[in-house]
């Protein structure tokens, strides 16, 4: 059996060095929001509110929109933009009832049969007592099962900061993009610092080491596309990412939207059932027959031959025409 | 080196005989420590546990059978910190004599066969990467085709750092399945020991139909280190307690370590798998999964399709006509 | 069309005593609980706690419990026993979380195929300023919604006070039985007087007047039975209260477990519809067809020819035959 | 008898032809306050509506049509307080020129059709009686076999105390219809004026898809009479209002009376009603009813059912093997 190990090294200055850029542009505060974006990217849009339980978190946002005239709903992490909406909006940090808000935000695209958008940009999830008190862990748990089985096409986008739990309970899809200065990591670089390098200033190479940027992220086959950001990057061209974003959207729902529900939630399943590198030694189960091999396992993650992995979406992206032949449809 | 010990000198016993409870500070013999389950036998505290002695707690002699055994991490990021990962893992294995932090296999209670997944704290804070995720993921799979309650014993510091997003997306890895074993009608015990928190909180282990706790087992989503490194707050005291989630309404009850077993035994009979051969249709948030989801939940099926571009090559439902739910069976029919 | 009206005059003094002495005993201190039931009726039972995202409410109590071997998941108020328990259990008056732990509970049934049982015995849902913040509408309405739609039979028994809102959330079945000396209403008769005499005193008059007894509700076709009570009372006696609250819940889940889901939701809605007196005048609708006859609509309330209604549940019990052709079931 | 009026006497105008605010105190001329939508023109304090002005604020003109406008209510406990339930109700009937406290039909907001039900908490409080529920239910199965969006505007003190628990019982009846508009992918959308609460609010108000409320309703469970008769605790200032509701999460959004129309274009056009000739399945709580919750929706299929000992004659569903829930349809067969 081969080995996998790729490089078991501490990253290089360069590596950490872009990688720490990537993270300052991931947050940096001109970066356009979820409600910048959709006001951008679609037609019209009326935002919902509340969990029905306990209260209206500002650090989600959600509600019905039309994407070229078709509805969808839309569901995202929103910061603020200056200290005071900073402070009401908790920096983008939801507690639970922003994630129970999420939650009945999905039941109703459910109910409808529209496709849902998320959008994922938050630090992570609150990590206060109140919120460990009103259920966190809960609140996230249950995000991520309804978005397992729900019976309708979900992109999800991240935007800016993808940070753990708190970006995943929003962040099941049938296909995850990010844009090009994103990054998505299991625990943000300062705390993972913190407690491997045991100093917070190591912050940047704990951000190396992770892999978190959105190339690495597709390497890694945790998403499925990188939307490349107009020049300097998405803080300086709204617009432009918004356009951006706007074809990548259309152009996976052009694709998933053609799944019956059965194939939806079977590949969906197979997606996430396909994370991760997992190795099978010789130790074989006393009872079982011996396991399929390591390659059907991890192909997505290993760029086997065969294997195809997606592309840069400015690279392979449909002429207009996918999306135009769904004009009719949802 | 010098090793400085923690005890007084005017104690003559030598540590490796006997500990000091860390609640009642009283010093117990490690012989009586293990044959009182890891109990303290003057107030109860409850000391972190190895998956065998567990296994012998809650489960019939000799009827565990290890699966998977041989499933071993890689290191998918090249991940080095202060040592590389692979340093790490090789000198956790040695430590616990485990290849990971969790074991799955199939085993019965009081003749109940149980699919169960088992954490050990002691294998880097019981973290899960992707082959801890797998375990579960098949563990509860399992538990879908064979028609047997599910049961995890959790005891995690949460997702692993060293897979990165890998680990994080653990979370869904394991939490899918449970949509399935709602549609099919197959109980999922989850059981909660100190400590359990982060990512294996924020997935299956908070979304068992029956959550168990472990007296005073630390259960939260961020974990104390993870809090002061990112918030800077100091969480109060017995905050993240078994007792203060069952007063939150996050855990159905506290059982002590010598009721365990018993207590698994009861709800086994008080919760009966739904009857096979059916596609059960449910009004909780999982319904409308039928014998396709049943059939196909298992991880070799979707060997090719991930393989392949997603949405391209997907195995189609049976055209039978069920659909993904079919009729629930007339309750006089069971 | 004749008229309905059977007697638009203030309750007699005799009415006014019954309906009062049925009330007090309904409320009796000594009257048999939820948990005192449950212990009596049931082979096993085993509590759950915890609504997943606020509070374990101790004012209502369930989990699965196993009926002559058979599973069931049961729920019920809990009162409690002296000034400490009664202040613990918030009188038997839920709050949200209460109906919300309930509603977990209800899905676990669902998912299970087993069927529920409840035991109606509240004043009602709590109706303080932390109740109405946490949603007590809401939890109210949604648990209602539930029942409604929940796909397994379900058997509610009145066993003390049926108090309004608090009672109907957990109070949706196939068949409602009551003990005899339960009581169901719209509001406390207490709240009526103080809201309609403006004379809290005149509690007994509204009581009579609102027809709140079990026989009167049999009568009105809200419930379905009457279960006696054996010698004074159900205080004075647990264990024979016991067994005829069992032999009626078996006998009840003897009949509904043959129905099929389709069967069984199609009648609990028809059972819902059926409820209340509509009179049909001869002002048309417009557009829409002459609607059907008022004996259709009403044929439940009135008694009128050909509409069987249920005898006393000690007049028509099957003799244990019915529930042990059962017995394979479930 | 000499009525004295709460106003001083400096004032030239009489009472007939102008309104204090409550809120801000200025006085508004009547016809004023008509043209304004009842609406304050200082404050934005909103009056109480009718029916009749409701309809013409919200719907296109001429398009609504009354459904049912021949129920009556009867009096099925002989209820007798202070004066006969019969003569409050031919009371409420002059005082109002409605036949009950509520209406339903069909009529179009910028085109689009709803089945809409509607309260006038003039008629006895806006209570909910047996009459009251039927047009309720009619309204929200009318919306279920047209496929139409279901708008009901609440204004109501809740459950009618006069029928008992006939109008608790109003509750279910009115409930029992929103899980076949889940299943049929119907929107509802519930919109709470000032007053709802009691059991109007605990139940359908409150399940709304979309939930909207004027300014400054006074929304709540309790009812500030009922809460002091039974608990005899002051409710906070302020506490019941839309905004906090909003606030704490029970309402969507705050809608002024001069955007309820152009919101509720808008909302239609967002939250479509999904394809029809099919079975949807939801995830929701409501999954699993197919087209036999469609098709029986109609009370009048259930008067036979209703009218035989329960369990006994019950209409089956179509033997088409379709079952309780068909397939959702593909995605681009929509
Ligand atoms: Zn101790
Ligand atoms: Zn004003």
């Amino acid at each position: 059996m081969s080995e996998i190990v790729l490089s078991a090294e501490a990253p290089t200055a360069e590596a950490i060095e872009s990688a720490w850029r990537r993270v300052q542009l991931a947050r940096h505060p001109q970066r356009p929001r979820t409600l910048d974006l959709i006001a951008l990217i679609f037609d019209d849009f009326a935002e919902l509110h509340g969990d029905r339980s306990f209260r209206d978190d500002p650090a989600i946002v959600g509600g019905p929109a039309l994407l070229e005239g078709r509805p969808v709903m839309v569901i995202g992490h929103q910061k603020g933009k200056d200290t005071e909406s900073n402070i009401s909006r908790n920096f983008g940090s939801p507690y639970p009832e922003g994630f129970r808000k999420a939650q009945r935000l999905m039941r109703l695209a459910d109910k409808l049969g529209i496709p849902l958008v998320t959008f994922l940009d938050t630090a992570g999830a609150f990590p206060g007592p109140a919120a460990e008190e009103r259920g966190q862990a809960e609140a996230i748990a249950s995000s991520i099962k309804l978005m397992t089985g729900l019976q309708v096409p979900i992109v999800v986008v991240i935007i800016g900061e993808g940070g753990s739990g708190g970006a995943l309970a929003i962040g099941v899809g049938d296909e995850v993009l990010a844009l090009e200065n994103a990054t998505y990591s299991v625990i943000s670089p300062e705390g993972c610092a913190a407690i491997l390098w045991r100093a917070p200033e190591s912050a940047p190479t704990a951000a190396a080491a992770m892999r978190m940027t959105a190339a690495d992220q597709l390497e890694l086959g945790v998403i499925d596309g990188v939307i490349e950001e107009p020049g300097e990057g998405a803080h300086a061209d709204h617009a432009g990412t918004a356009a951006a974003v706007k074809q990548a959207i259309l152009g996976t729902l052009g694709r998933i939207t053609r799944l019956d529900t059965e194939a939806l939630l079977t590949t969906r399943y197979a997606r996430l059932r396909g994370i991760g590198l997992v190795r099978e030694t010789e130790v074989a189960s006393p009872q079982l027959p011996q396991e399929p091999s390591l390659r059907r396992r991890i192909g997505r993650l290993l760029r086997l031959p065969g294997v195809p992995r997606r592309p840069r979406w400015s690279e392979i992206w449909p002429s207009g025409e996918d999306a135009d032949a769904n004009e009719e449809g949802a | 080196m010098q090793i400085k010990l923690p005890f007084s000198r005017r104690r003559e016993v030598t540590p490796e005989t006997w500990t000091v409870c860390p609640s009642c500070e009283s010093q117990i013999f490690n012989r009586q420590l293990e044959r009182n389950l890891r109990v303290c036998p003057t107030c109860g505290h409850h000391f972190r546990m190895g998956i065998g002695q567990r296994i012998e707690l809650m489960l019939d002699d000799g009827s565990f059978v290890e699966h998977d055994a041989g499933l071993d991490s890689g290191d998918p990021l090249g991940f080095h910190d202060q040592k590389p990962y692979v340093d790490r893992l090789e000198a956790a294995r040695i430590k616990t004599g485990l290849r990971e932090a969790a074991v799955w296999g199939i085993g019965s209670i009081e003749g109940q066969r149980v699919a169960i997944g088992l954490f050990d704290f002691h294998f880097m804070g019981g973290s899960m990467g992707s082959v801890v995720g797998e375990k579960l993921a098949r563990c509860f799979e399992a538990a879908l085709v064979e028609r047997i309650p599910a049961i995890v014993v959790s005891a995690s510091g949460g997702a692993r750092m060293q897979e990165g997003t890998l680990s994080l997306l653990q979370l869904a890895k394991t939490t899918a399945p449970l949509v399935r074993l709602d549609a099919a009608g197959i109980p999922f015990i989850s059981i909660l020991t100190d400590p359990t928190t982060g990512g294996v909180l924020a997935s299956f282990a908070s979304l068992g139909d029956v959550i168990l706790a472990e007296p005073k087992a630390l259960i939260g989503f961020a974990g104390a280190r993870v809090a002061s490194g990112t918030v800077g707050e100091e969480l109060p005291e017995g905050f993240q307690s078994a007792e203060s989630l069952l007063e939150h309404g996050f855990v159905d009850d506290i059982v002590p370590r010598s009721e365990l077993r018993p207590t698994l035994s009861r709800l086994l009979r008080l919760l009966p798998v739904a009857a096979a051969d059916d596609g059960l249709q449910t009004t909780g948030d999982t319904r409308g999964w039928g014998p396709i989801g049943v059939l196909s939940g298992m991880a070799e099926r979707f060997g090719t399709a991930v393989s392949e571009t997603i949405g391209i090559e997907v195995e189609q439902p049976p055209a039978d006509g069920s659909g993904p739910a079919s009729r629930r069976p007339r309750e006089d029919e069971r």
